[in-house]
C-alpha cells in the first residue's frame, strides 16, 4: 500500500506548495519602482568625489598625487599650480576615469588631506563612453586660492 | 449576429456570410483574450513573486500585451541559411490553424454555436492533436540540435497525454449520453441529492486528469519540456525571430485558452448559469469566468513547480493517469449500468 | 611519512609555512611519494608552479595534499629544470590534469604521460606562456583586426557610427 | 525625472548622423513608441554584473515593469544584449557571434566597468580580457560601475528607451 | 541508473555544446556533451571564456593595490575572500588585529555565505524550472545587501577589509538591525522546505541524480558544501580554525548520499549554522578599535619576510586557499589562489556521464559553480 501513500503525500505536498504561492499572491509587494521612488542610498559608496570644507567652501586636494599612486586601475589624470605668493599647490586638472574605477577606496584612505570621499550618486549613465571620464573640479566654479579671496 | 448575417447573405449566399462572420468573429474573440490572457499572465506571476510585472507601459501595463506584439510585427525574419525552407515557414501557420477550428466549435450560447455538430467532441479531441505535427516540424525544420531534441520530446508528451484526456473526456460522455456538445450543456444535468449539478462534481477524477492531460497538452510547466528554458535553450522555437515566434507564442495562449473552455465546458457546465435564460447574453459570459478560472489554476501551477524530468513525464503519463483514467471510465460504466 | 625515502638536497633559504610537514621530492620520485600519499588517505589541495628560472633555472612545482579527519597538510617541493618534463601524477589524483594543463599553458613547463596536454583557460593556438616573468606583454595578436572589423553595411539604413 | 542627462545638443548631435533619408514619420514613431517598452533581454550573464542584473530582474527592482522582464535565451527572439561582466579574449568572438545571431533592430547596453574600457582588469601588458565591448561593436548606453546598482541598469534602460522614442537611430540590421 | 558500456561509435553518438551562452551554465561555461539520445556518454568542460589572469596581476601590484581583485574572483563569497587575502598577509607579515575586527570579520563573512547560499538556491531551482524560489530568495537576498552595504558601501565587490582590521568600523545601531534580518530570515525557512523540499516533483528531480562517491571526491580534492553532501564533515572553519572562529560553537551539516538533493540539504542547514554563528558573535562584539593605527600597506610601505605560506579559509563554495611566494619586495613574488569550484567543476566529468541532460543541468547546479571563480 506504500505507493498509494506515496501518491497522497505527493498530491498533499503539491497542494502545499500551491498554497504557499497563493498565499504570496495575496502578500503586498516588495517592489521599489525605481524612477518613481528613490532606493535609500545614504550609505551607497557611488563615484569619487572631492569634499567642499564649510570653512573654505572648496576643495583642499594639493595635487600631490598620492592617489594616483596608489590607483590600482591608474583612473587618475591629476593638474596642479602654485598660486603665486603660497606654499601649496592646488589642483587645476582632477579626472577620474570612473569606467576603470573598482571603487575599493583607498585613495579616500591614503589622501593626506582627506579631501576625497565616496559620492552618493548611482545614477551615471552615458550614450558615449568619453561620458565616463568624471571631472572632479566641475563642482567647484573658480578657486579661490587663484582669484586671491584665499591665500 | 443575426442582422449582420442576413446582410451578407446577400452577396455572397448563405454559407459565405456564415463563414466570414465565423472567422472575423472567432479571430475578434481569441485575439482580444489572447492579448489580455498574456497580460494577465504576466501580472498574476508578477504578484505571485511579490513583484508588479508590467506597470509602465498605459496604467498598469495595460498595453504592454500590444507593445510586445507591434515590435514583435516590425522585427527583421531571419530564417537560418540550413533549414528546411518550406517546412520551416509552414511551422508557425500550421500550429495556429487546429486551435482555431477547435475555438469554433465551442458552445458560447443557447442561441447558436457557430457550428452545432453532432459529433463535436471528436473532431474537437482530433484536431487538438495536430498542434503537435507543426511543432515538431518546427523543430526538425530548423536545423537546431536544440530545436530536434525539443521537437522529439514534445511529440512522445503529447502522444502520452492525449490517451488520458481522451478517456476523461468519454467518462464524461458516458454520463451524459451526447457527443454534441451544444446538447451536453443544456440536457438536464445529472441529479446529486435532487440538486442538477455540472459533470465535473459527478467525475472529480475524469476532471483532475483532464486537467493535468491539456496542462501538459499545452507544453505548459510543470511540463514544458519541449521549450524547456534551462536546458534546451529555446526548444523548439529556439530559430524563430519576429512574427513567426510570435505566432508560437499566440499559439500556445490560444490553445491554453481553448482546452480551458473545452474544459469549461465539459465539467462546469458550460454557458449555464442563473439567469441564463432570461438574458442570452450571459451565456458567454458564464463561459469567460470558467475559462479564466480553468486558466488561472494553469499560470499558478506554472509558477510553483519545477519542471518534471523526460522520463519521469512519461512514466507518471503511462504508468498512473492512464491506468487511473480507464479505471474511472469502467466505474462510471459499472455505476451507470446499476442506477439504468 | 618517511616512506618517501630522502629527499633532494634540500636549499634552505626558502621556509615553508602553513603546513604540517614540507619536503622536498626530486622528479623523479614524485609518482611514488604521491601514490603513497593516495593510499594514505590523503585528498589533492592545490598545485602551483613558480618561475626561478632567473635565479636557480629551475620552476619550482609546489603540491600540497590534505586530510579530512585530523587536517595535517602535507606540502611537496619539485625542483623541475626547465628543459625536461614532469612526469604526470593525473594518473593518481583526477585533480591533477587540469592543474598540469593548467602549469604547462602559463609556463610551457611539459609533463610527460598526461592525457590531454593542451590549453585549458587560453584560447586554443596561444603561443605565448604569459605567467613566465620573462613575459610582459602579448604579441599585437590577430584577435585584434578580426573583430573590430566594423559591421557589414546594411543598404536600408546607413550605419551610424559613433 | 532627474536622470543625470547630457546636454540636448548631443542628442541632436547623434541624431544627426543616424536620421536615414527616407521616414514614415507616422509608422515608425509608433513601432519605435511600441519597441522601447518591449526590449526583450538575452539571457547573458558573464560576472559580477551579471548578478546585479538578475536583481534588476528580481522582486525588488522588477524590469519587467518596463516590459523587459522577458528574458529570452535564444538570441533570435531577443532584441537588447546587456553586457553584464568582463569579456575575456576567448569570449569575445562568441559575444560578437551573438550579436550577429540576433535580428535587427537591436540594441546593446554596455553595463559595469570592464565592457566599457575593460574596467579593474585592464593595466599596461594585459593578455586575458578585451578591453570594452566597443572594440568588436556597437554599443549604444554605457552603465559605468563597479558594479552599478540595479538602479543604475534601470537608468540605462530608459536611456536607452528615450533614444529609440526618439527615433535617433534604426538598430543595425548588420 | 542504467549504465552500459559507452561507445564512441560516430553514428550511435553526437555532441552537443551546451555552449558559453546558455541560461544554466552560471558565468560563463561551455559543456561539450557526446550524446545517445538523450544520455550522456561523455561531459568535457571547456573552460576559460571568463580568464581575468588575477595571478598575473597579483605579481605587478603592491599587496594593497591587489584588495579589488580579491572580491571580484567569488563575487558570491567577495567578503570571505577579501578578508583571506587580507588574512593571508598579516599572518606572513605578523600585523595584530584588535579583537573587534576579528569578530566583525566573523558577521560579515557569515551573512556573505547566507547570501550566496540563497543566490544559490534561486539559481539551482531556476534550473530545475520552478521561477518562483528565485524570486523569494533574492528578495531575501536584498535585507542582507541592504545590511552589508551600510556598513562597507557596495553590495557585490566588498574592498572593506585592510591590514590590520576593516576599512570602516560597524555603527553602534547595526546589531539591531542585523537580528532584525535574522529574524527575517528565519521566519522564512519554513516556507521554503514546504514549498521546495517537501515538493515530490524537485524530490523526484534531486534524489539519487548525480551521486559524487567519497572516494571520486578525494582523487578531485572537492571540498565545501558539494564534499559535505557525499559525507564527509571537512571545513576548513573547524578543521584549521582562523580568525575568532574557535569561540563559536556551530557544527557541520552532511548527509551520506551525496546525491543533489543532499547536497541542496546540506547548504540550507549551513545557513541555519551560520545565522546560529551571527547570534553568538554580536552577543559578543567587543568594542574598541577596529583598525590598528598606521593604516599599514596604504600610507606605509608594507613588505613582507622572503617565504612562501599556504593559507586557507572556508568560503560559501568550499576550501579556498591562498600560496604566497615572497622575495622580500613590495609586491609578492607569486600568488597561487586555490578555489574550490576547479576541483568541483572537474569531477563531474566523471558525475555526469550515464545521466540524462535534464540531469546535466541539475548536477551542474547542484555544485554551484561560480565561473570567474574557476577561471581565475
Amino acid at each position: 500500500m506504500n505507493f498509494t501513500a506515496r501518491v497522497a503525500r505527493g498530491i498533499k505536498s503539491l497542494l502545499v506548495g500551491l498554497g504557499v504561492t497563493g498565499r504570496h499572491l495575496v502578500r503586498p509587494v516588495v517592489t521599489l519602482q525605481y524612477p518613481h521612488q528613490r532606493p535609500d542610498a545614504s550609505h551607497w559608496g557611488g563615484p569619487i568625489e572631492l569634499v567642499t570644507f564649510p570653512e573654505t567652501g572648496t576643495h583642499d586636494c594639493i595635487a600631490c598625487n598620492a592617489c594616483a599612486r596608489i590607483c590600482p586601475s591608474d583612473c587618475f589624470a591629476i593638474e596642479g599650480k602654485r598660486p603665486e605668493g603660497a606654499k601649496k599647490m592646488r589642483a587645476t586638472k582632477f579626472l577620474i576615469d570612473f569606467s576603470t574605477c573598482s571603487l575599493c577606496g583607498l585613495c579616500v584612505d591614503v589622501c593626506p588631506t582627506d579631501t576625497l570621499q565616496y559620492s552618493r550618486r548611482y545614477e551615471d549613465v552615458a550614450y558615449r563612453r568619453s561620458l565616463t571620464v568624471n571631472d572632479l573640479l566641475a563642482p567647484f566654479p573658480e578657486d579661490p586660492y587663484f582669484t586671491g579671496k584665499l591665500a | 449576429m443575426s442582422a449582420l448575417h442576413a446582410l451578407l447573405a446577400g452577396p455572397l449566399g448563405g454559407f459565405g456570410a456564415t463563414l466570414l462572420v465565423g472567422v472575423v468573429g472567432i479571430m475578434g474573440y481569441l485575439t482580444f483574450n489572447v492579448l489580455f490572457l498574456i497580460w494577465l499572465e504576466r501580472k498574476v506571476a508578477g504578484h505571485i513573486q511579490r513583484r508588479l510585472g508590467p506597470m509602465e507601459v498605459g496604467p498598469h501595463g495595460v498595453l504592454q500585451t500590444v507593445a510586445d506584439m507591434l515590435k514583435l510585427l516590425g522585427k527583421q525574419l531571419l530564417t537560418p541559411v540550413a533549414t528546411d525552407r518550406f517546412v520551416y515557414l509552414l511551422a508557425p501557420l500550421l500550429v495556429f490553424l487546429p486551435t482555431m477550428c477547435v475555438a469554433s466549435l465551442i458552445p458560447l450560447g443557447r442561441a447558436q454555436a457557430f457550428a452545432d455538430m453532432p459529433y463535436g467532441l471528436i473532431i474537437i479531441v482530433t484536431l487538438s492533436g495536430l498542434t503537435v505535427l507543426a511543432i515538431f516540424m518546427a523543430g526538425w525544420a530548423s536545423n537546431n540540435k536544440y530545436a530536434v531534441l525539443g521537437g522529439m520530446r514534445s511529440v512522445a508528451q503529447v502522444v502520452a497525454y492525449e490517451i488520458p484526456v481522451l478517456l476523461a473526456v468519454l467518462s464524461v460522455v458516458l454520463v451524459a449520453g451526447t457527443t454534441n456538445l451544444h446538447q451536453l450543456v443544456t440536457n438536464p444535468w445529472p441529479r446529486l441529492l435532487g440538486v442538477p449539478v455540472p459533470y465535473g462534481v459527478v467525475e472529480p477524477l475524469a476532471a483532475v486528469i483532464f486537467f493535468i492531460g491539456i496542462t501538459a497538452e499545452t507544453n505548459r510547466a510543470p511540463f514544458d519540456i519541449p521549450e524547456a528554458e534551462s536546458e534546451l535553450v529555446g526548444g523548439f522555437h529556439t530559430e524563430y525571430s519576429g512574427m513567426r515566434f510570435a505566432m508560437f507564442f499566440f499559439a500556445e495562449y490560444t490553445n491554453m485558452l481553448v482546452l480551458g473552455a473545452l474544459g469549461a465546458t465539459l465539467f462546469l457546465g458550460g454557458f449555464r448559469g442563473p439567469f441564463q435564460g432570461a438574458v442570452p447574453l450571459l451565456g458567454p459570459v458564464y463561459l469567460l469566468l470558467k475559462t479564466y478560472l480553468v486558466v488561472f489554476v494553469m499560470m499558478w501551477a506554472r509558477w510553483t513547480f519545477p519542471r518534471l524530468r523526460f522520463d519521469q513525464l512519461m512514466s507518471f503519463a503511462w504508468k498512473l493517469l492512464i491506468p487511473l483514467a480507464l479505471a474511472n471510465l469502467v466505474a462510471t460504466a459499472v455505476v451507470l449500468g446499476v442506477l439504468a | 611519512m618517511d616512506a618517501l625515502g630522502a629527499s633532494v638536497s634540500a636549499p634552505t633559504e626558502h621556509p615553508f609555512s602553513g603546513a604540517a610537514e614540507a619536503r622536498w621530492v626530486a622528479p623523479g620520485r614524485l609518482v611514488e611519494a604521491s601514490r603513497v600519499l593516495r593510499e594514505a588517505g590523503y585528498f589533492f589541495e592545490s598545485m602551483t608552479c613558480v618561475d626561478r628560472i632567473a635565479a636557480h633555472g629551475v620552476f619550482e612545482l609546489i603540491y600540497t595534499f590534505n586530510r579530512w579527519e585530523a587536517a595535517s597538510r602535507v606540502a611537496f617541493r619539485v625542483w623541475a629544470p626547465a628543459t625536461e618534463p614532469v612526469p604526470s601524477i593525473s594518473g593518481v589524483f583526477g585533480a591533477a590534469n587540469w592543474n598540469e594543463r593548467e602549469a604547462w599553458e602559463f609556463y610551457g613547463l611539459a609533463f610527460s604521460g598526461h592525457p590531454n596536454l593542451t590549453w585549458l583557460l587560453l584560447p586554443e593556438g596561444t603561443e605565448f606562456h604569459p605567467l613566465l616573468k620573462s613575459f610582459t606583454a602579448p604579441p599585437a595578436s590577430s584577435y585584434d583586426d578580426s573583430l573590430t572589423a566594423p559591421p557589414p553595411p546594411d543598404d536600408a539604413h546607413p550605419p551610424a557610427h559613433h | 525625472m532627474g536622470v543625470v542627462t547630457p546636454a540636448d545638443r548631443e542628442l541632436d548631435a547623434l541624431a544627426a548622423e543616424a536620421a536615414p533619408f527616407a521616414r514614415l514619420a507616422m509608422v515608425e514613431d509608433v513601432l519605435n513608441l511600441a519597441r522601447a517598452n518591449s526590449l526583450w533581454p538575452l539571457t547573458f550573464g558573464l560576472a559580477c554584473c551579471a548578478i546585479e542584473m538578475m536583481a534588476a530582474g528580481a522582486s525588488r527592482y522588477d524590469l519587467d515593469r518596463f516590459g523587459a522582464g522577458v528574458f529570452r535565451p535564444s538570441p533570435r527572439q531577443a532584441d537588447l544584449m546587456i553586457l553584464a561582466g568582463t569579456i575575456s579574449r576567448k569570449m569575445a568572438p562568441v559575444i560578437r557571434t551573438l550579436w550577429d545571431q540576433m535580428p535587427a533592430p537591436k540594441w546593446a547596453i554596455s553595463m559595469g566597468g570592464c565592457t566599457i574600457s575593460g574596467g579593474p582588469f585592464k593595466y599596461p601588458g594585459e593578455y586575458a580580457i578585451s578591453e570594452g565591448a566597443e572594440k568588436f561593436m556597437p554599443i549604444d548606453v554605457h552603465v559605468p560601475g563597479c558594479p552599478p546598482r540595479p538602479e543604475a541598469l534601470i537608468a540605462g534602460l530608459l536611456k536607452l528607451e528615450e533614444k529609440i522614442k526618439r527615433g535617433r537611430r534604426f538598430g543595425r540590421a548588420g | 541508473m542504467r549504465t552500459h558500456p559507452p561507445t564512441t561509435d560516430p553514428l550511435d553518438t553526437y555532441t552537443l555544446n551546451m555552449g558559453p551562452q546558455h541560461p544554466s551554465t552560471h558565468g560563463v561555461l561551455r559543456l561539450l556533451l557526446t550524446l545517445r539520445g538523450e544520455e550522456i556518454v561523455t561531459a568535457e568542460p571547456v573552460i576559460g571564456y571568463s580568464h581575468r589572469a588575477h595571478e598575473k596581476m597579483a605579481e605587478n601590484r603592491t599587496y594593497a593595490q591587489f584588495l579589488p581583485n580579491t572580491s571580484r574572483q567569488d563575487y558570491l563569497s567577495g567578503m570571505i575572500y577579501n578578508f583571506a587575502w587580507v588574512e593571508a598577509v598579516e599572518k606572513m607579515a605578523g600585523i595584530p588585529v584588535p579583537e573587534r575586527a576579528l569578530v566583525a570579520r566573523v558577521i560579515l563573512a557569515e551573512f556573505n555565505r547566507i547570501a550566496s547560499h540563497l543566490l544559490w538556491i534561486g539559481a539551482f531551482l531556476l534550473d530545475l524550472g520552478a521561477p518562483t524560489p528565485f524570486l523569494y530568495c533574492w528578495d531575501d537576498r536584498e535585507a542582507i545587501l541592504f545590511l552589508l552595504e551600510s556598513v562597507t558601501g557596495s553590495r557585490l565587490t566588498y574592498a572593506s577589509g585592510r591590514f590590520g582590521g576593516l576599512a570602516r568600523d560597524l555603527d553602534a545601531d547595526f546589531p539591531r538591525r542585523a537580528r532584525e534580518v535574522i529574524a527575517k530570515l528565519r521566519a522564512r525557512w519554513p516556507e521554503y522546505d514546504r514549498l521546495i523540499e517537501d515538493n515530490v516533483i524537485f524530490r523526484n528531480r534531486a534524489i539519487g541524480v548525480g551521486v559524487l562517491t567519497r572516494d571520486q571526491c578525494r582523487s578531485y580534492g572537492v571540498t565545501g558544501p558539494t564534499l559535505r553532501g557525499s559525507g564527509v564533515p571537512y571545513d576548513v572553519r573547524k578543521a584549521e580554525p582562523y580568525g575568532a572562529y574557535p569561540r563559536f560553537e556551530f557544527d557541520i551539516p552532511t548527509r551520506p548520499e551525496g546525491d543533489v538533493f543532499a547536497r541542496y540539504w546540506v547548504r540550507v542547514q549551513e545557513m541555519r549554522q551560520s545565522v546560529r554563528i551571527i547570534e553568538q558573535a554580536l552577543d559578543q562584539l567587543p568594542g574598541g578599535p577596529f583598525l590598528e593605527p598606521g593604516s599599514i600597506g596604504v600610507k606605509k610601505r608594507l613588505k613582507l619576510p622572503v617565504g612562501t605560506q599556504y593559507y586557507a579559509v572556508e568560503s560559501a563554495r568550499g576550501h579556498y586557499g591562498i600560496l604566497l611566494v615572497s622575495e622580500g619586495g613590495a609586491e609578492p613574488y607569486r600568488a597561487k589562489f586555490r578555489t574550490p569550484s576547479y576541483p568541483n567543476l572537474a569531477v563531474l566529468t566523471e558525475a555526469m556521464p550515464g545521466t540524462l541532460v535534464a540531469d546535466a543541468v541539475a548536477i551542474l547546479g547542484s555544485t554551484d559553480l561560480v565561473m570567474p571563480e574557476v577561471d581565475r
